[in-house]
């Protein structure tokens, strides 16, 4: 095993394919971080009309993250790819489009997570609020949506770290995130057990230091300790 | 619109290649995306683009894969594809080719001393091939009994190859000769055996548009014409190049044959 | 003030409620007591609309519940209601459990409001858990939030789900107590409870149910003394013999 | 786009027989590591949950490790890392049948079981403590009240949760094809690479991960109606509030 | 038959029992009261080694508890427990609920041991539930089929902590008959439990316990008429007069 490939491309390693700065569109966390966010907000609409009482608003949700949850993640990125192109007759830039592929497709497993966390909230809340005259959107807002969060916590780090990983899909469209800054490297040096094992460790550590951080966050939210 | 209409309007040729590659098309150690095939577009093709239009135009960069690379020209996100895209009679029924702008075979690389010498003897075989590759199509064809084993990248391909999980990587000579450079000990490995297919690399492009085409390959041809081509091929393939690779004198008068007179 | 006529309600294929008819009066008291399963929560949870009944009317404080044009918001504010399971927003302070609805829903200032929620706290007797979180109180303790919060909204009349069943043995009375108060401030009641130390020291009322039916509606000393059907015979037997 | 689409190139030729083995494949490959991920997962899960604490850092160790890795490093470390290690008569009968296959059912199985263990552990936490302090109480062993109360509990309330790491087992399978696995994914590529039609083969592609994935869904939700616990677990369309 | 000499207990650093002395006899009732907290689940878990102690000793049927080499399966078959939430297996009828351990603890035959569970279920008074599951069975009900089943083991000693505190009023009776019944039979019982009224027919003796210790233990018509702790005589006022 000889490390030096790693100081030499360093850089490239960790700027440009974990954090997205360089000449390429590219960064792990530059495409995980929006992607969560902005997934997430998709998802809690997309995971409440999952809940509403209407077959027109409940089914088209329902059909929305079955869809998603039978097709590879691969496939999804592929088609927007040439279909924004085919819809919009421009091409959008690699970033934008593996950004939009990502919200939508992690918007249905949000989505869940959200249906979960709503569903995991007493019922008795719901209707000491109602009893008090709070419309279906202060309950949801002020009551529900609060203590779900809370509950989602554990799920969407979990989301979020299979998403970290996931990044690297995004390279079928030359999307340079760690994994691909990795094999890039290796296509031209023939190094695989030293990148892969320097990538493995990048990833283990974004992910068990926040899993744990999260446990001491989780406490922090949670008024009692129960 | 034609592709020239494109160009001329947006001001950018727009090119699918790879980043992994090396030295055709991949990321160097200072992290310039470079290699043959790109100065190729760029140093003979660019300039009578340029020309024709009568204005500096611009070279944007795409990964294109395998997968992709058709639809990536077919959906208009890119004008040409140059890799090392193999030209065959079924790409071109999807997409059109430029002239030949290397020739190369498929070989196998093996252990120094290997008991496999070329396509004859590897009947019973463990064969690694570059998944998607006309060699892995042509070896399923004219060896059944080989037990092929397909890689999606170089790497790993030639990891089975040093560990022994397979007893040969077949993939085009180039490709073998800058693989056995880059090896962390490259005189343990040989290229072996006659070329047993034609790999002639040819530029892409959408299909039914001469005007584009003519350009592509008046650029070629000029290259191939005057010097140009052969000091791009030095740059890459000659001795102090990325992958010392010598032009053989057939093939050096095979390109220059496809010049037309002006 | 509160009026049921011919009330019916299905769940399903299940009925729950049966041609319910029952008045009470403003500053009155009931007691609703009955088997499990017999329609005591329905029957309340119909008057601030937690439920909706299919046939039959509800007039609650003048205005009828089947009017398509009625205010449910106006309505639950004039309604407050009281659970089994204290239902306190957990991740609320006290005070903020208690200030919420008037702030969200009727617009009282945030200081307004925090003034009402003291004064209340003071009245149940925990004035110095406001910025305590319910997890932290006991279950005794979150009771009383619960009534002060739903006093909070100053409604006409105020619900009971079985507001002491959850509660340890030694709390009940602290509950009670505050809900005794309550009634002698001539606020309008409906309790559901099985205590029926209480019903017969504040009801003016007590309503007995089964099976979706009211069986017997009568004055607590008659009650007691000698209930009109069997089946409360049967059932006050039962649970007053333990 | 002027693409002229072809369909037929996915029934003419090798291209459906391709297709069907890739499929198979898949189904091989994913069946065998669901057992295996579903058989550590379980242990795992219950481990974690269990009164013994070096068994719970033990389980914790194998999940923490294991599942935040990506699932690529882990099929170049069964594939290319673990071999050496083997006796060489064993080496030698892998590589005769199938090394690549059995090296990614390993990573699939252990990686996932390592997430399947996640899902069992919070099934199991999902239980109230009282049961096992019932079991206990009637005198079955830490063992038994596991094997006859706990997990077929739990393995029932977790089947909407197992459900989705079963479908994403599924789809990672396709990693596998970065040792040489030819399974679904592999195969759309080998008809790209045939007939030069993309659109045509990842469609095919699309589809048939589609509708694998909702056929095992639509069984998984029968499955769970089977089996619910009589008048426990919710029936039917509980979502609604 | 069981015997506590000088026990401690922490949970961390909260002392939940401290110098516990209690001698039961055989055949005896032992109810056991007080407020929330005050170590009366603790207690009797250490019966059946459901919790561990720190100190002190308890003897039970003759076998010391700190004995490393006693056989905790032997323990548990000689003392059932009945828990306040039922804790049935939801996932089995009744009848397998009440045959599993028999069979996989103690191995009487399957035959066998659904002979015994029918004649258990008779003397429980839910003969007909034997192929129902739990979830179909009423509160009553369910406690009944759990008495059910920690009889089934034949134990010695009886154990019931709150057994009847889940329950609507209606199925308290229904409960405590059994209970009843089983202490006139003259099985041993230590019963957590606030139902005093069964306290004062039952027992032979009531321990009242308070903050980890027993502050009283006396004969029935003692501790009502006259507890002689003023704790005690403050619990008693609020848990008997609502
Ligand atoms: N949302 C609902 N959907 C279907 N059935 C319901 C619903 N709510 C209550 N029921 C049924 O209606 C009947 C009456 O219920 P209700 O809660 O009013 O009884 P209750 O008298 O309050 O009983 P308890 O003393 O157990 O609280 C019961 O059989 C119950 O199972
Ligand atoms: N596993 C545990 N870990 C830490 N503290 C515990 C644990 N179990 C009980 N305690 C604490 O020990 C004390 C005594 O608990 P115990 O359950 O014995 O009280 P109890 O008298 O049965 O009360 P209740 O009437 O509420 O059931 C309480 O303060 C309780 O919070
Ligand atoms: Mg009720
Ligand atoms: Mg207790």
């Amino acid at each position: 095993m000889d490390f030096q490939v790693i100081f030499n491309n360093f850089r490239f390693l960790i700027l440009q394919g974990f954090f997205g700065f360089g000449t390429f569109a590219g960064g792990t966390l530059r495409l995980a971080l929006p992607a969560i966010v902005l997934g997430f907000i998709l998802g809690t609409f997309i995971g409440l009309a999952r809940l509403a009482r209407s077959r027109w608003i409940h089914w088209p949700a329902r059909i929305y993250v079955e869809f998603f949850r039978g097709v590879p993640l691969v496939m999804v990125i592929f088609w927007f790819w040439f279909i924004i192109p085919a819809l919009t007759g421009k091409s959008l830039p690699e970033y934008a489009v593996a950004l939009t592929a990502f919200v939508i497709f992690e918007a249905a497993y949000l989505a869940e997570i959200v249906r979960a966390g709503i569903q995991s909230v007493p019922r008795g809340q719901i209707e000491a609020a109602t009893a008090t005259g709070l419309s279906r959107a202060q309950l949801m807002r002020h009551v529900v949506l609060p203590q779900a969060l809370r509950n989602m916590i554990p799920a969407l780090v979990t989301q979020f770290i299979v998403l970290l990983k996931d990044t690297s899909l995004a390279s079928i469209i030359g999307y340079v995130d760690l994994t691909k800054a990795a094999q890039i490297v290796n296509n031209r040096e023939i190094r695989p057990f030293e990148l892969y094992l320097f990538i493995a460790l990048i990833y283990w550590l974004c992910s068990y230091s926040m899993s744990r951080y999260t446990r001491r966050w989780e406490n922090r939210l949670s008024p009692s300790p129960s | 619109e034609t592709t020239l209409e494109k160009i001329d309007k947006s001001g950018t040729l727009i090119i699918g290649t790879r980043t992994g590659s090396p030295p055709f098309a991949y990321v160097n150690k200072n992290n310039e995306w470079v290699g043959f095939s790109i100065d190729l577009v760029e140093k003979a093709i660019l300039p009578v683009l340029n020309k024709k239009l009568n204005k500096q135009i611009k070279l944007e960069k795409k990964e294109s894969a395998p997968q992709t690379r058709i639809p990536l020209l077919q959906s208009n996100a890119v004008d040409l594809i140059a890799e090392t895209m193999t030209d065959t009679q079924s790409r071109r029924d999807n997409v059109d080719f430029s002239l030949t702008f290397f020739v190369t075979g498929a070989q196998f690389l093996v252990k120094k001393g290997g008991a496999i010498k070329g396509i004859q003897t590897i009947a019973g075989k463990r064969i690694a091939a570059q998944q998607g590759s006309t060699n892995a199509k042509i070896i399923r064809e004219r060896v059944p009994s080989a037990k092929l084993l397909e890689f999606p990248d170089q790497p790993a391909a030639f990891q089975a190859l040093a560990q022994g999980q397979v007893q040969a990587y077949t993939n085009d000579g180039i490709q073998l000769a800058g693989l056995k450079a880059k090896a962390p000990k490259p005189d343990d490995w040989a290229g072996v055996g006659e070329f047993f297919s034609y790999e002639p690399y040819g530029i892409a492009m959408r299909k039914n548009d001469s005007d584009f085409r003519q350009a592509v390959n008046v650029g070629l041809m000029d290259a191939l014409a005057s010097n140009l081509y052969f000091e791009i091929y030095d740059k890459w393939f000659g001795p102090k190049g990325e992958v010392p690779y010598p032009l053989l004198p057939e093939t050096k008068r095979f390109l220059q044959m496809q010049v037309v007179p002006k | 003030m509160i009026e049921f006529r011919k009330v019916n309600k299905w769940f399903g294929s299940l009925h729950v409620l049966e041609d319910i008819d029952l008045t009470i009066e403003a500053g009155k008291v009931v007691v609703v007591c009955g088997p499990s399963g017999s329609g005591k929560s329905t029957l309340i949870r119909c008057i601030n609309r937690l439920e909706t009944i299919q046939s039959g009317d509800i007039i609650v404080d003048g205005s009828s519940l089947s009017d398509a044009k009625l205010d449910t918001v106006k309505l639950r504010t004039e309604v407050g209601m009281v659970f089994q399971s204290f239902n306190l927003y957990p991740h609320m302070t006290v005070l903020r459990n208690i200030t919420l609805a008037p702030v969200k829903v009727k617009h009282v200032s945030p200081a307004e409001a925090e003034k009402i929620a003291a004064v209340l706290l003071e009245r149940v007797g925990i004035p110095d858990k406001s910025q305590a979180y319910p997890a932290n109180l006991s279950g005794g303790q979150q009771q009383r939030v619960a009534i002060a919060r739903a006093l909070a909204m100053k409604p006409k009349i105020m619900l009971f789900d079985e507001p002491t069943s959850a509660l340890d043995p030694e709390m009940i009375n602290e509950v009670l107590e505050v809900m005794t108060d309550l009634a002698r401030d001539g606020m309008t009641m409906v309790v559901v409870t099985h205590e029926m130390g209480f019903a017969r020291r504040v009801a003016h009322r007590i309503v007995f149910m089964d099976q979706g039916r009211i069986v017997e509606a009568n004055e607590p000393e008659k009650f007691f003394a000698a209930p009109e059907s069997a089946r409360a015979q049967q059932f006050l037997s039962k649970i007053l013999s333990h | 786009m002027n693409y002229q689409l072809n369909w037929s190139i996915l029934w003419s030729g090798q291209t459906g027989g391709w297709l069907l083995n890739g499929l198979l494949t898949t189904l091989e490959i994913s069946s065998l590591a669901w057992l295996l991920a579903l058989t550590l997962g379980n242990v795992a899960g219950a481990l974690r949950t269990a009164p013994i604490p070096p068994f719970r850092w033990l389980a914790s160790a194998y999940v923490e490790f294991f599942r935040n890795v990506p699932l690529l490093v882990w099929m170049f470390f069964w594939y290319f890392g673990m071999p050496p290690l083997l006796p060489q008569a064993l080496q030698d009968w892998l590589l005769d049948h199938g090394a690549e296959f059995w090296a990614g059912v390993c990573a699939l199985g252990v990686y996932h079981g390592a997430r399947f263990s996640e899902v069992i552990r919070s099934g199991i936490q999902s239980i109230p403590k009282t049961q096992f302090e019932a079991a206990h109480s009637t005198g079955l062993t830490v063992w038994q009240t596991y094997r006859l109360i706990i997990v077929p509990i739990a393995l029932r309330l977790i089947i909407p949760p197992a459900t989705n790491e079963t479908l994403n087992l599924i789809k990672n399978s396709s990693v596998a094809l970065t040792i040489g696995v030819a399974e679904l994914t592999f195969q759309t590529r080998q008809i790209e690479t045939y007939t030069a039609k993309a659109f045509e083969a990842l469609a095919a592609g699309t589809v048939v991960y589609l509708v694998l994935c909702l056929a095992i869904s639509t069984l998984m939700a029968v499955v769970e109606r089977r089996v619910a616990i009589p008048g426990m677990i919710a029936q039917g369309n509980a979502s609604e509030f």
